[in-house]
């Protein structure tokens, strides 16, 4: 079946072991995201120094989906450069489209194990929450969006 | 076992014959019988016309056809007239009209509306919007942790200002009969109306609004075999009589002029527009299709099939069920969580193993806080399910936790 | 001459292919072809579930049916998108949503609210419960008793102080398209919202939101031969989404709490309560059908109809036809009356030679008596009568005033 | 055809030539009978002495059928007891629900033309328009019923 594609092993141990699922005392970008239709919301909180995304984290209430994704999105963009990481969102984006190539595909690592998502389009928001999240508070397009606010 | 085959109703309903899924969000919406679809489709092909103002015969045939089906649930919840019930679109629709028309003309400020804590939303926010209006103030009637409503949370509840109590008589979430008369009687004492919610109860019980005292009471036909965009709303006929209109336009009147109108008599001053009167049509066939099944019948499979259902849930380490301990008091409906597992996460998995539950907050937050919870997964059984089905709901649930990479369930 | 063999539209109308009436109130309400009676079916049998809140299979291919009709509702009237289409159950409940919603909001004391003298009561019954309750005034537009709105009229009608104007796109009594670019440049200037009813536009002319500029636009599926329950309000973004709901409910929350509630995106803010789907899947079908036969067809056929009957009508003594003398500016509908015969009468010896047309004021009580009449009869065509039919229909109007004792008509 | 059963000569007679549609100057008992639905009405004026109806007349406005009924009412119960008209619009209505013999149809003399309306049920409530009026009028019950009005 396929929906049990989409639990697999990465996806479990993110969301039952989530590493930046905390609070973040010196985070200077802080936004949250919310899925008005079923409730799942972080806050995503980023230290973003000289273009740099040094350290993140984030606190939240959802389903496993996105916890784990926004889990994982964090262990993929802390350290890199803030256009990289706007790189990785839109393939994140896209793969969740379902119109990524096997090689793009490789550049998402552990996030590659939530494409199968593209096939329940009930959960998508789910999946995508976090990297919205990340796209828009990098953008500072942070006022834009309903069920978006500035903490 | 009972399976597929010994259940004499399976068969009636297309779309469970062919198995697609295991069906349980029955209280969401049921599935529809074939009769029901088919008195559609002979409505559109036999009768179709635009009821009510055509003197020609075919116009006259769909209008018999829709009264006959308002007469059909006049006498199944026991109303005094057909002008009794006024067809809407869903439960939504009725409330709404009874807190426009009613409860905007006759509550003030100072009154107070009496609504319980685990009112679906559409039994909660035309009230919000009443007390905003008019400034009566909403309060709430507390429950239990598993629904029960006491004794003195119903003399905390009622004060001498109560004007109106807007309760369901079945809980979405609990499942669990309320004491309607109780609060009817309470209602009475101090001259209040009471609208029952009774989207839940008509689909279960046989219900009685002599019997019951109720002012009002609203269900919608899709929760009961029958058709999407199909409602009911009834009111007691003196109070009906006094209320202006919802809804305007067409149909509803009886005269008009540039700068006013006469309306129409009950039950057409509320219903404006072209009625549906195809889905009153199939709301009728629903309801024939359910007194010949019966209410006995479908109380004793549904409490069989519950029976099952929790006490399997039971035995299930770290899932919780919601309300009453006795499967005959849940109108089928089992509310339930799991540890550590987000309810979309249980739905989506139920899912995956082609069983369909519902997920969320079942449109009654403010319960879902009552409780201590954000959200739920909700099983809801109808006479048309099957012990096997239950059986890998069952099976399903116990693996969910281990699917979600807990390590303490066992492999059965 | 055409008969029914050679209507090929004919077949695809299952009440019709049996012929048991010559149907010409199809301005009432439409017949149905197969395809939509069997596209809510198949709604029933292979996607039934209630949309939007289920996070299993079943219910998001509800869903997308559902979102699909509201996408090919957007196609059709040309709207920016998706969002802007609200599903409703009529043409009345589009119009009073807008009222409630956009007309007690933004109307207040002093302010003018333009109706035609033609409206149907449902886009008039609402205005005047904005004008009582806003102390806005309501003013009427005049029309010319052949329903042409001259430029003077309009000069007339609009002022400083017109802040709405409410119209129809086509009357349902003279069948003729009003000036509605004209108005909404009128009402630009001083920056009034129109209000289109396009309940009798839609079924037989394009519609565009965009190239009319109109700012709310309502229809019913029943007379665009979908089915009953269904109906559409469009609305610009902009203004609905400053509106306040209207309904509220299930399904149009996005968090609520005992005290209050936070409303849902749209178009979800105006739908409360369990959505239609398997009629939005109708109404899907019945334009994917009216797409293939084509506004143009339909067009030309029902001219031509309408060109034989009012021509036919014409040579008869006593009758006298409402509205333009081109065939082309009817939308086949042909009101009518006939000296010394009440149009109830008419409707029923109609009736008894098995043919279906409307008698009464045609929930145009206003327009009846800005007329001078009290009442009359009404034919209207669609593409999928017949030139037999049309005879048969002037056949029996020749002999209306000799079976009513009156001496004066030839027998033919 | 049946309609064309019911559009009988006596009907249209005294539909185009109806003996009593005119004011009645000196009547006593006036009563006003609509019908919501379709529009029809009439005001029914009689002179009533001693209980008998000395004199009747009616002026209004709607179709042949609810016309000629209150014509052909008008022409049976002029110079009856109350008592007797009462009978007569009990009889007529019972006529149109379809539960008389024969032998009691003919005690409504030229009103049993109106007898095939009990088939169409859209035109019933203009078949007993005058004689509902009659019966309210004699009755004395002439503040009840909405749509009826002393004048
Ligand atoms: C011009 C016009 N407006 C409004 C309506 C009302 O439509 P509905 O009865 O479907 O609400 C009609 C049809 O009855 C109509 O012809
Ligand atoms: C208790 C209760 N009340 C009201 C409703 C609303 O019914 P509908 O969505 O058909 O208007 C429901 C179902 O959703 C319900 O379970």
């Amino acid at each position: 079946m396929e929906t049990n594609r989409f639990y697999n092993e990465i996806l479990t141990e993110h969301n039952l072991h989530p590493e930046h699922k905390h609070d973040l005392a010196e985070a200077n970008l802080v936004l949250e995201g919310v899925n008005p239709s079923c409730g799942d919301h972080i806050y995503l909180k980023l230290l973003v120094e000289d273009g740099r995304i040094c350290d993140g984290a984030f606190v939240g209430d959802g389903c496993a989906i996105s916890q784990a994704s926004a889990d994982i999105m964090l262990d993929l963009v802390i350290g890199r450069e803030k256009e990289e990481a706007l790189r990785l969102a839109d393939l994140f984006l896209r793969m969740i489209q379902g119109s990524l190539t096997e090689e793009e595909l490789d550049g998402l690592e552990e996030a590659s194990a939530l494409q199968d998502i593209s096939h329940m389009p009930a959960r998508v928001k789910c999946a995508v929450l976090g990297w919205h999240t990340l796209e828009e508070a990098l953008n500072g397009n942070i006022s834009a969006g309903p069920g978006v606010n500035l903490e | 076992m009972e399976n597929k085959r010994n259940n004499p109703y399976r068969k009636d309903f297309p779309l469970l014959d062919c198995d697609p899924v295991i069906y349980l969000d029955n209280a969401a919406t049921a599935q529809r019988p074939g009769c029901v679809i088919e008195a559609e489709k002979t409505f559109y092909e036999q009768h179709n016309a635009n009821p009510m103002r055509g003197f020609y015969r075919l116009s006259v045939s769909a209008t018999e056809k829709y009264e006959s089906a308002r007469k059909t649930v006049q006498e199944l919840i026991h109303a005094e007239s057909p002008e009794e019930i006024i067809f809407t679109r869903n439960t939504t629709e009725s409330l709404n009209l009874t807190a426009y028309s009613y409860g905007l003309q006759y509550l003030k400020a100072g009154d107070e509306i009496l609504v319980s804590v685990m009112e679906h939303h559409s039994n909660l926010l035309p009230w919000q919007m009443v007390a905003r209006q008019t400034n009566a103030r909403l309060k709430f009637l507390e429950c239990l942790p598993d629904g029960r409503i006491t004794e003195e949370q119903l003399q905390e509840g009622f004060s001498d200002r109560t004007r109106l109590v807007a309760i369901a008589h079945i809980s979405n979430v609990f499942g669990r009969v309320n004491p309607i008369k109780r609060i009817v009687s309470m209602a009475r004492e101090r001259g209040a109306a009471v609208v029952l919610d009774a989207a839940q109860s008509v689909p279960h019980i046989p219900v009685d609004v002599k019997e019951l005292g109720v002012d009002f009471l609203a269900f919608s036909g899709h929760k009961l075999l029958g058709p999407m965009g199909i409602g009911v709303l009834y009111g007691r006929r003196e109070l009906l009589e006094k209320m202006p209109p919802f809804l305007t336009g067409g149909e509803m009147i009886q005269s008009v002029t540039r700068t006013g109108a006469v309306f129409a008599e009950l039950p057409y001053k509320f219903e404006a527009g072209t009625v549906n009167a195809a889905g009153a049509a199939g709301l009728e066939a629903a309801i024939h299709y359910m007194k010949k099944v019966g209410y006995e019948e479908i109380h004793r499979r549904e409490t069989e099939l519950t029976s099952q259902a929790l006490s399997g849930l039971k035995k299930i380490p770290h899932v919780h069920v919601i309300g009453s301990d006795l499967p005959e008091e849940h109108a089928g409906i089992l509310t339930f969580t799991i540890d550590g597992v987000h309810p979309h996460d249980i739905s989506a998995i139920l899912d995956g193993d082609g069983i369909a539950v519902r997920a969320g907050h079942h449109c009654a937050q403010p319960l879902m806080q009552h409780l201590g919870i954000s959200s739920s997964a909700r099983a809801s059984f109808s006479f048309y399910n099957t012990e096997n089905e239950v059986s890998a709901f069952l099976k399903s649930v116990e693996g969910i936790r281990r699917k979600m990479g807990y390590g303490d369930e066992p492999i059965l």
